[in-house]
């Protein structure tokens, strides 16, 4: 048989997944998936899993899983890693997710520097409810529940997590990375095992932001997703490691 | 068991779970239970364990979620709002299976209330404060010993059934002293394939979840839920009965409102008035069965609680309509005294009974 | 016989612990007991008072309505809780902060300079030790040694508290015992 | 030689794939999957550099590279 | 009454709301209700009113008590975890009689459970899911019609008692479409001299508050609310019943549920089974009193919901142990069937009766 | 009759506080009352106060008032505020009502540029259940849920409240102030002023975090609490206007 | 009479919409209506159906377990749902998509190529418009007048609309009646 | 003539008063007040100089300034 240069990860279970075509989710699975192979953790990693669009990611992942009430993944996750400090522990979050109702707890796990890895994946608004305003979602983006466009004099501007955790002194990895093509996708990866890295060595916690498309609540084609998310989307949200360690900086 | 000591209610459950194993605690402080938090704080480093105050009670129920999830003995603490914030957690709980011990050292309410003790949320606790059909076991106690082995069993139970087990106190049990003796420990805790441990070997990853996304496998769920109900509610019932044989008024009270009534029915006693006393002592399940039957000997039954009125609606449906229920309650922090339940007492003897 | 003491005074006067000393000696003689605080409505500076119950038969009701002893440390205590006490009750009113007499006729009064004593033995703090004594030795609840005991054992890691404690209990006990 | 396999009805049509080769050898096929979507194929597998990057660009992981 | 239009439910009661007068609406997303926040965030602008999407339910119903508090006619709606995260703030607003509406669409539990539509929050919404000794008013619509009718009655009896009213639907209710007719308006909202609206002249500042720090207070406030609950007792009851007079079983449904008891008991009358339908339209106050007398004349009662057992216990309160009282019920999302009622209603009038 | 120089300004009742000898908290009142006396906006102000020490300011505030749930006084705030926009809104908040329970409610206002003030009193401590830790306890502090001291490596540095909040565009007018002695008085009351204003000119949402002593739980007399303050509090929380309209900075 | 009629179809081909306008038409004719979806447990990519009511009587639950008619736009729909037709019921399968045939023989089967006349007509948008002609014009349930007055309502802004879908639906119509 | 004020059973003794006064004369009195503490009064009314330092410093609204 022929040798195989890129299958499926081992911590990808060979199941479809339910996103729409051409959602990012996809791909941030299997970068998650990738990464805890090539770090050979599978057997000691417990995912959180939240509800949003990837409320299911306990049927693809590979590994120990739990699914954690709408925004209290963090919580949730330093529960498990408080019982198995020894395990690896990663919470899977969207924005409304992280950013609106769990903002308390993503703060926290972050301030506490609780030895978790957070993989955020923004894609500016409410995919599994039906593409409602999320504190993510652009200036004068049109959603179901902005739908005169998001007004900043009534809601104000969008948070920007990354900048706002890299306030606090226990989060100690903070990147925001995207998938829009093959050499974010390649950066994305890296952003995403060094924060599994930051974790494996106890330095505190450690988040990656992806930005990511929605083309069914955005309502354009994969293609355009992708092309608004970076015209739109990249200069709100710029790319890049907001802490690390290393003090490297951008 | 060892030499009795003095201890506050609070404190002795947290000494307690640590004699039942626990060794992770999650909470956030509120009077009347912070005792609670501050022993566990002091006490569990002492044995390797975790203490963790968290940012909010939600954010403590949800630890306590991952905590149980991943195979530990686990609880938090705390009162009223504090455990209505607790109830989106509890449900999920509830849904996924997980065993823990929920503590409520309850306060007057509603809203912010006072600090006071109260029995007010009862119907919280036994009727579901959480959306969907599951139901928590829930323990209540009436002294400090009490405390002390409702807690022990309460992990047991939990881990029995993989269910949350909530101990419902009030702030006068939390905060009074009692003489107690611990014993030696508790039954040691079930294996737990289904916990998430990372795989370590196993082939199969668990997963805890409580999201079933087609209806007929959420109702298959509902039906498993339900038969384990039912199979607690055969095997854990707990109630006590004080001379109950030839009452012809019963009263029926639980935790320190059941203090009160014994010694009103000591009082009606001595004032020969043919008195006996009901306790619930698992409030879920309640003692359904073990009540009904009294119904057929008592004349009148005399439910009494600190609260409006909720406990009561369990005795009648126990009575089912047997004999006369009454209520009397005191409200918003107050406790009553054995003298005012005398009075009750004294005043559905004669026939001329209250509401 | 049933003992219900009701002990009062404002945050600070050390009443809890007097209470709890009691309790714990109550404990000692195996004798049922329990200790009730009640924290005045104003977390801070307000009144606190607690109910404490030494009886030979098991305790129903932890709370106390008639008590059969009060201690009041300051005014506004004994204004609270001198109506309640049950007729031949024991009254113990701190006379150094209270000027007014017991209404009551009905009760003994024993009036305890407790802070002056205190400030005699040179410690202020042991004011409210000066008016245990005085309870006990009033009550015959407990024995002034179960006290003693009760107290090294709560103060384990203070074993150097204990003689002066000991003076002030056994100067409040001989106010009364003086009687 | 590197070749692209396709498992075609994981393939929702999404198009990711076809933008990033860099031989525009990945294409929408002119038929349905069994999930009513039209997979995406490979129009001349003798031009397969094994880049990887239609695999990498997949959300659906429908992609393998064998060599 | 304008002509009729064919609209969802969810909608519906958004406009209704509008109809009403509400201006002010803070919610969450969440299925199956979020075509109601989606309304409002639609409508209300053109109204100049405020639409607010809250940061969670928490903030949601936060900000709903300072609106109120504020004096305006104010809404917010979730579905079930939603509503169990709001039990803190429901119970504050309670406590601080603030006038609000919430809207609950019920959904499949417990925890995540599913989005298919279930009635399993009844406990919750009826007995207090929050601390402390309060009640909602609880009405439970079963058409698009009524959830516009009893929106607007909804808005009408928070500003009358001074008390949250919860609107308790379910997914099927919310998203279904049936004609329906607006009324022209709702009562125009009370004066509201108690609301912080600033001073403004005023000379006693207003406060807004659910604390009784000293126990006799919030007895005396706890006193107060019973005897406001005893009033919308007195008042308030709704019920509706079908064919009771001869009946020999008594269907007691709500909501979805008595449409589909409504088609079985159709069925069985069709068949020559004198059979009833008894349909609470507010869930608290339950109608006890409507039905108790039903209980002479009926053999068995039958409450059929959409849960393991909830609304049943009222029944049997009510019932009092006067005739059998039975219950069938779907769980984790899935609704039952006139047949399958059908089926428990024949084996109860054959004397075959289940559970 | 004498001329009054100093007087209890109209918006304060002339009713005793219950805090304990020499807490901040009273200072901290006084200041806002006179504030919102020479703003002239008693008639119209609306104070929405917290579950901490001073949950019982309604009773020393002489205008309307809300008695919110536990942190959530931002949103019950914004609830007042989009009810009544012309008028004077502001929320009065400990350190765990804020920065722990709270924390999600306080960056949404902020987020939003909810035209709200909010005066955050920062204890470093839980005052009134008894001393337990805050979000805001210094490392090694003891409280009575820290008996051993704050461990940074188990439950993290504590969050600088300022320095997060002003990642947010929504959040126009940003300042830490101390009351330890009339200067830093004098700055803390500008401070406060300037919040108001910030409000009532429609920018956005402004808080400003005032340092503050517990003696009671921290177990120091009045005085040495204000000296403990001055030693540990101050360094780890620099005083200062993070962020203004006016661009100016410190 | 009381049509009970299941639409069902995959998320995207519109049954949803088709439900809703027989509905609005019902309510036209001043019948008793409802509609109500059910979303499948795939919130994306999946089925989905609605049920139809319309009656001259009050309707009592609005859900339909033994429909009248049943709507099949795709194979898994048709497998689901053909079972629970009535004796006598009327079964419209979207043959562009769905090979095929009915398995009942107590059932009417119409055939409709929608696609494929939607694709002739120009615009792949209006199959189940065609889809729609059929089941009116199969069950009588209301009049096509009623179909493109609800048309015109719901479509108020886009005037535009109107003629390209009553084509499709007079195709659909026209099948069912010429056979 | 600036003089302090002193609502003397408002005070709680704790001290602040007394450090901020540049002239010193704010003391703690050797009596208790009807709450059982020892309250702050003027050592020397004299000379005051009106700066208001003490009535500024105190929590509790104790001391107004009279002019
Ligand atoms: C307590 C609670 N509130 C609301 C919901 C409904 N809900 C489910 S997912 C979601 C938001 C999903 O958006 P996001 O987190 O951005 O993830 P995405 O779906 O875009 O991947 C909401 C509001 C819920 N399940 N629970
Ligand atoms: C939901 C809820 N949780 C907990 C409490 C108990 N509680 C009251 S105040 C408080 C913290 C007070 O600390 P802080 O906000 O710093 O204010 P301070 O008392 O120090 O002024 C807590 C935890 C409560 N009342 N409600
Ligand atoms: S709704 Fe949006 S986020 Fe969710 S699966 Fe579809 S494209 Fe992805
Ligand atoms: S990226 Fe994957 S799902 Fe999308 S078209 Fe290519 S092979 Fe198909
Ligand atoms: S406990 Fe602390 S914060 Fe509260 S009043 Fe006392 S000193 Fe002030
Ligand atoms: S600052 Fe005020 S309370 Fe403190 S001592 Fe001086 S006058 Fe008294």
């Amino acid at each position: 048989m022929a040798e195989i240069a890129f299958a499926r990860p081992e911590s990808l279970h060979d199941v479809p997944f339910h996103y729409c075509p051409g959602c990012h989710h996809g791909i941030i699975h299997r970068l998650v998936a990738e990464v805890i192979d090539e770090l050979k953790v599978r057997d000691r990693t417990i995912g959180v899993v939240p509800v949003g669009c990837s409320v299911l990611a306990y049927n693809y992942f590979n590994f120990d899983t739990q699914e954690a009430a709408h925004g209290r993944a963090p919580a949730t996750a330093t529960g498990v890693k408080r019982v198995h400090p020894d395990s690896v522990v990663f919470t899977y979050q969207g924005d409304g997710d992280l950013a609106s109702i769990g903002c308390a707890e993503i703060v926290h796990a972050a301030a506490r520097g609780e030895k978790i890895t957070t993989v955020f994946v923004n894609n500016a608004i409410y995919g599994m409810t039906g593409g409602q305003m999320a504190p993510t979602t652009l200036p004068e983006q049109v959603t179901v529940t902005s739908p005169y466009g998001r007004d900043p004099e009534k809601v104000g501007m969008p948070i920007r997590v990354c900048e706002m955790l890299a306030t606090l002194d226990g989060a100690k990895f903070i990147a925001r990375v995207a998938v829009n093509n093959p050499a974010n996708m390649a950066k994305a990866k890296a952003a995403i095992k060094k924060a599994f890295e930051i974790q494996m060595s106890g330095l505190g916690f450690a988040i990656v932001e992806v930005l990511s498309t929605c083309p069914t609540n955005w309502g354009m084609t994969p293609l355009e997703a992708v092309a608004w998310l970076e015209k739109n989307m990249m200069p709100y949200y710029p790319l890049g490691i907001f802490k690390t360690p290393e003090g490297v900086a951008k | 068991m060892a030499e009795k000591i003095l201890m506050k209610g609070n404190e002795a459950i947290g000494e307690a779970a640590v004699v039942a194993g626990c060794r992770h605690y999650f909470g956030y402080p509120i009077t009347p239970q912070s005792e609670l938090i501050e022993y566990m704080a002091k006490r569990l480093p002492q044995v390797d364990g975790v203490f963790l105050q968290a940012e909010s009670e939600i954010a403590a129920i949800n630890m306590v979620y991952g905590a149980a999830g991943a195979g530990a003995r686990v609880m938090t603490s705390s009162s009223s709002p504090g455990i209505s914030l607790k109830q989106e957690g509890i449900s999920y709980i509830a849904g996924a299976e997980l065993p823990c011990v929920i503590v409520n050292m309850v306060r007057g309410g509603p809203g912010l209330g006072s600090i006071q003790p109260g029995q007010c949320d009862y119907f919280q606790a036994t009727k579901g404060g959480g959306h969907g059909d599951y139901h928590n076991i829930v323990l209540v106690p009436n002294s400090v010993q009490e405390l002390v082995d409702y807690t022990i069993l309460a992990f047991e139970l939990a881990d029995k059934y993989r269910n949350p087990v909530m101990l419902l106190g009030d702030g006068a049990l939390g905060q009074m002293m009692e003489p107690i003796a611990f014993p030696q420990g508790a039954a040691a805790a079930p294996a737990k394939p289904w916990a998430t441990t990372g795989l370590r070997g196993r082939k199969e990853p668990n997963v805890i979840n409580s999201l079933h996304i087609q209806a007929p496998d959420l109702e298959k769920h509902n039906i498993h839920l339900q038969a384990k109900y039912k199979t607690i509610r055969e095997n854990e019932t707990r109630w006590e009965t004080y001379k109950t044989d030839d009452a012809e008024l019963v009263l029926v009270a639980y935790g320190i409102s059941a203090r009160v009534a014994l010694s009103a029915m000591e009082q009606a006693r001595a004032a020969g008035m043919k008195v006996g006393l009901f306790r619930p002592i698992t409030a879920w399940p309640f003692p359904y069965e073990a009540l009904a039957p009294l119904a057929g000997k008592a004349k009148a039954f005399l439910a009494v609680e600190l609260s409006a009125g909720q406990m009561v609606e369990d005795v009648r449906l126990a009575v089912n309509g047997a004999s006369p229920v009454y209520h009397y309650g005191r409200l918003g922090g107050m406790i009553c005294s054995p003298k005012e339940v005398l009075g009750e007492v004294t005043k559905i003897m004669q026939g001329k009974e209250g509401k | 016989m049933t003992h219900e003491i009701v002990m009062a005074g404002f945050g600070g006067q050390g009443v809890m612990l007097m209470g709890q000393l009691m309790t714990y000696a109550g404990m000692l003689e195996n004798k049922q007991v329990s200790w009730m605080p009640s924290y005045g409505p104003e977390m801070r500076g307000g009144t606190a008072n607690c109910s404490v119950i030494i009886s030979d038969e098991p305790i129903g009701a932890p709370i106390i309505t008639e008590p059969t002893a009060v201690v009041a440390m300051n005014l506004p205590s004994l204004d609270k809780f001198e109506p309640a006490l049950r007729t031949g009750g024991i009254l113990i009113i701190n006379s150094s902060l209270i000027e007014q007499k017991a209404k009551r006729s009905d009760v003994k009064e024993y009036r305890v300079p407790s802070n002056d004593i205190a400030s005699e033995l040179g410690n202020l703090k042991v004011a409210n030790m000066v008016v245990l004594g005085a309870i006990i030795a009033a009550t015959k609840a407990v024995s002034q040694e179960s006290v003693m005991q009760a107290f090294a054992k709560m103060f384990a890691k203070k074993p150097g508290l204990l003689e002066i404690n000991e003076k002030a209990i056994k100067r409040g006990a001989a106010l009364v015992e003086g009687k | 030689m590197p070749k692209p396999v396709f498992n075609e009805d994981r393939c929702k049509g999404c198009e990711l794939c076809t933008v990033v080769c860099p031989k525009k050898i990945v294409v929408i096929a002119n038929r349905f999957n069994s999930k009513g979507y039209r997979p995406a194929t490979c129009s001349d597998e003798s031009q397969c550099i094994g880049c990887m990057m239609c695999a990498r660009a997949c959300p659906d992981v429908v992609i393998e590279i064998h060599k």
